[in-house]
């Protein structure tokens, strides 16, 4: 974990309202891991007061790429950055996802979920390791990457403008269908109402499964308890959490097992 | 050489005047990869009580101007857990450790503190988190009410004579008079403020940003209050004033200082930047320079 | 078409829910070249006083973290000149009026209050500016006593049949007490909340920078304090409550009423932007519409 | 009083930390006269909260000239203004100086305040009214007119690096002296400590002589009582500052007589 200042080489549009931003940060580079996020502090200002956690979305050498999109202020001022720009960051926190080399790995992702799905992917595509990967989109335009099945990519949209027309959870269950004899590991990042649905479909099916989740941060490394999500906590309580209810997104997570999560909230 | 120790007693004298404030620096050791907490005035923990809390569902904060809500609920470890896994490192630490206190009942705070003392490690003292609903009382806070304020004050003075300081709330209508029962019932100091009662709703969805409604606003919004409840302490009291409250520069150091702060401590601001105590406090000798001061200590009071 | 009015009694309903805030828009007439009053939901004056006060002495203001302080002193024309000069204007207008009224004593209070009401002028009602140093209860706010809050407002209760809303002051220890004492004494209404006590010095010169030192903090920093108020208050009276502190967009129209209350009133940000008021009321059923709601009064407490 | 979209014309740096900006606001500029000012919004963010006033310091056909300092957060915004750049601003605000024209004018300008000096400069320049122009600065960088004393621009500098070596009253006196015959009307807008010098001097010596002042503002036009001054106020209390011993710098001013002004404070 380190507090650098990175320098933007890159920040462009990829989609409608989703950016790509490349920033030098070596230090940050060296360690961070698939699943793994950073701290930024957007600005000098006191608005915004917090920082804003994006998950790294691939590494390159001494260079981090984040796929970020725009919501409120925070983005909005990420959006302004020009190469140059002197960054802020804390990173990498958390701690990201668990690869089983012995299974088929089955990546989902939606909107900008696609983030630390997309740097999963890549370390794949660096081990040379076969696996699949499921994104899921309202349209077309959301999209940036091809729909090409015979590599293992699968692009859905809910109105069928593009590749398979269903939602993310329809495009994962028919790769599961299409890969039923291999061993496979899913893992998963999106909105919530996508988490929800592949977490609950995952684990009454028993598959093993993993969920990169969001949840308001104040520090990101642990020191503000602010970022707790409700989970099936087990009796050891030295955990940064330090309950038997709640988990903390930036220290326990961002990536669980679905199976340890409370998915249903009414 | 500009001084900027700070004096709180005959035994405790602060390498300079810059604390971390409760439950915004953990337990001192989470930041220890990015920040050397031996560079600070002192640290005080999260608020420890009797049991291990779970907390509040989520979710427990948001942002507002210039400000944050939370309602934590006082998540932590538990006393026992806490004097095994994290005292020894906090006793280890060489600046000032002040043990934050927190309890539903005052027995159970004594017993919380005597904990602690049977651990019999070496630190700094207490601050005893008052803003906490009094389950016994209807679950009125201690902090709003002189009388309890006092007795609890005077209970804890019996059980330790370690530095000891009560951490004051800014929600009522007389702080100084909460702040005179702190010092009658023996405080070494009193800290000010925790955090001003405040609320966010999500004007579509109609949710509580912060899960309970009603929950704590900190930050740079509240610096100005802060900085009057101090002034007003510091009017009400002899004892030193430990002031808190949107600290962000060294400058807002300075503030608080000539309202009548001996030290201040920062909160919220230790999210944004881990760093920014240490960085505060290096800067402060410089800042005194150009004020003209020779030392923090002359400009303690000192406004016009 | 989505209903944006508020009905404040069988007498009073309001166009809007959006009115302006006592000493943030003077009398409502030094901005007619910019804004036309009559498409707010109502305004409020300059609090009105026996005599006519100068006010406190320079600097009057200073900015803080989306915020700002004040001690303006309650500078005003004092009711006199204020009934031949201003109030005829008022009563002209095709808006709620709302005449804040101010004082040191209750008899000076019932003198402005009866003083205007001779004058016989068509206006809405009156808003009543507690948080006044009672100069007989040697400087006490009337707004922190819920006794002197009750009989101030029986006395003025029997001094009028127009509409009257209290305002009342958020540094007490329990709003909903005196938001309750003002019911029990008859308000129509109360408004929530009055300025935050604050402060802020110069680091470098030492110098308040508002010049009595303590003074009001308003503006975004605060809407978290006076959304808390409200939704505190809401559950103590059951007469209506008009939210005021750091509302700057429609959202934050539609924040207050879900925490309970019937209509708004914006300070600060007047003086940003003269014409918020008409822009936020003009906002409204979009917003509303958005949300999937039919009218304002759905939304009221509605929250989860 | 008018609130304007205004759209940047120029913005550019003209002397160390003092920036020249041209706006067009065809409403404004209109009826703009020399020592009034506006109150622009400098951000649509909520920090800075309230709007910055400053002096008009000229007009051209649409356009309207600010000249300013960068001090804190609204003006190094300000500086980052390119043209095309839309800003609202509220104005005219205040009333201006009262020329006669039956005097000669001396007109005064230290740092910043020479804006409404300008202004004014500009307004005597146009109906060819003869006049002399005293500007006081520290040193030579802070300067950006030329010294010119046969055409009536006198410059000074307390280190003596260009012009006369002086304060702004040492260059006033020195004006003065040159023009002892002469009826003659000051006007004086800079810092707070060479208004109280030329208001002390000029009020002492019974010279007639109208300062420029500032206060911390709230809203620029009467509705906050934000602006007070102290001032020796005659009888009538209908004016917008309704006491007797206060003035309000925005309604009242910013432009008073000098022998208005309580000037010293001790
Ligand atoms: C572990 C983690 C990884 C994330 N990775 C990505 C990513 O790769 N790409 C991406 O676009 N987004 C990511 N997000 C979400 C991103 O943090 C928010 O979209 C961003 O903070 C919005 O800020 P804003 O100021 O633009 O919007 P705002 O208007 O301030 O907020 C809009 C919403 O964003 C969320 N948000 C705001 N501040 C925070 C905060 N400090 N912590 C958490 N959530 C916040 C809240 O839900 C809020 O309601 C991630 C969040 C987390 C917790
Ligand atoms: C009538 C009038 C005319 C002015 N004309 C000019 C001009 O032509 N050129 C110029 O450079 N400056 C002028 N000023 C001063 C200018 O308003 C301040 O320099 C500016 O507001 C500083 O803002 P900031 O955010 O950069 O600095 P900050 O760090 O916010 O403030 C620095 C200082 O500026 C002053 N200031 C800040 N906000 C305000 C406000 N809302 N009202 C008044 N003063 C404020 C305060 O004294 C403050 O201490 C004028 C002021 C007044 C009242
Ligand atoms: C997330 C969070 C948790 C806090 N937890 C505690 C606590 O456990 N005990 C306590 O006394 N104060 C607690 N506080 C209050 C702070 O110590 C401090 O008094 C307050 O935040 C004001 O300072 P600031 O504006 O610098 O944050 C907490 C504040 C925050 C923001
Ligand atoms: C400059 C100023 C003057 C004020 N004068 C009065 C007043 O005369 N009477 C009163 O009841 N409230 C007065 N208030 C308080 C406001 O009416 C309002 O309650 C408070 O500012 C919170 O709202 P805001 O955050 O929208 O400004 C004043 C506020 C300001 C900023
Ligand atoms: S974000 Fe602070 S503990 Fe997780
Ligand atoms: S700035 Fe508001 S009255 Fe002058």
């Amino acid at each position: 974990m380190y507090i650098e200042d990175a320098i933007v080489s890159e920040n462009k549009a990829i989609a409608e309202g989703i950016y790509r931003l490349d920033l030098s940060a070596p230090r940050i580079a060296a360690t961070a891991q698939p699943g793994q996020f950073v701290n930024i502090l957007v600005h000098d200002d006191l608005i915004p007061l917090l920082r804003r956690p994006m998950s790294v979305a691939g590494v390159n050498g001494d260079n981090l790429a984040l796929i970020y999109k725009i919501f409120g202020a925070g983005t909005t001022i990420m959006e302004s950055w020009a190469s140059g720009q002197r960054v802020n960051l804390l990173g990498p926190l958390g701690h990201g996802w668990e690869y089983d080399s012995e299974r088929l790995p089955i990546l989902v992702g939606g909107g900008v979920g696609l983030a630390p799905i997309n740097f999963l992917h890549e370390y794949l595509l660096g081990i040379s390791k076969e696996h699949w990967l499921v994104i899921g989109a309202r349209s077309k335009k959301e999209h940036f990457l091809a729909h090409d099945p015979a590599n293992g990519i699968l692009l859905t949209t809910d109105d069928g403008s593009a590749g398979f027309h269903g939602t993310a959870l329809d495009g994962l269950q028919s790769v599961l269908r299409e890969n039923k004899n291999a061993p496979h590991q899913i893992f998963a990042c999106g909105p919530p109402a996508m988490l929800e649905a592949i977490g609950t479909y995952t684990v009454k099916a028993a598959l093993p499964c993993q969920l990169a989740v969001e949840e308001m941060m104040g520090c990101g490394f642990g020191i503000c308890q602010g970022c707790s999500i409700e989970a099936k906590v087990d009796a050891d309580n030295d955990q940064p959490s330090y309950g038997k209810r709640f988990k903390l997104v930036c220290m326990d997570g961002p990536v669980f097992h679905a199976d340890q999560l409370v998915l249903n909230h009414d | 050489m500009i001084d900027v120790t700070v004096k709180l007693s005959d035994q405790l004298i602060l390498k300079n005047p810059v604390l971390t404030a409760s439950g915004t620096f953990g337990y001192g050791d989470e930041g220890r990869d990015l920040v050397d907490v031996n560079q600070l005035g002192g640290i005080v923990t999260k608020s420890i009580t009797l049991h291990p809390r779970e907390g509040h569902p989520p979710p427990r904060i948001a942002e507002t101007a210039a400000g944050m809500l939370n309602a934590i609920g006082l998540a932590n470890v538990g006393v026992e857990h806490f004097c095994r896994e994290k005292l020894p490192y906090l006793a280890g630490l060489e600046t000032a450790v002040f043990v934050s206190i927190a309890g539903s009942t005052m027995d159970e705070y004594v017993e919380v503190l005597s904990t602690i003392e049977q651990a019999n490690l070496g630190f700094a003292g207490y601050e005893i988190n008052i803003s906490c609903p009094n389950v016994k009382k209807g679950g009125m806070e201690f902090g709003v009410d002189a009388n309890m304020t006092r007795e609890l004050t005077q209970r804890l003075r019996e059980a330790t004579d370690r530095f000891m300081m009560i951490k004051l709330s800014p929600n009522v209508t007389d702080i100084g008079l909460i702040a005179r029962a702190a010092e009658q019932g023996g405080a070494d100091a009193v800290s000010a403020i925790n955090t001003v009662v405040g609320m966010d709703i999500d004007p579509v969805t109609g949710n509580f940003k912060v899960s309970t409604g009603l929950c704590g606003l900190s930050g740079p919004a509240i610096r100005p209050v802060a900085l009057a409840a101090v002034y007003r302490v510091a009017q009400a009291v002899s004892i030193p004033v430990i002031g808190v409250g949107g600290i962000s520069a060294a400058e807002d150091v300075v503030r608080f200082v000539r309202a009548g702060a001996h030290a201040v401590q920062i909160g919220t601001l230790n999210y944004r930047d881990p760093g920014i105590g240490v960085k505060i406090s290096a800067r402060l000798p410089e800042l005194l320079r150009k004020i003209g001061a020779g030392s923090l200590g002359e400009l303690r009071g000192l406004v016009n």
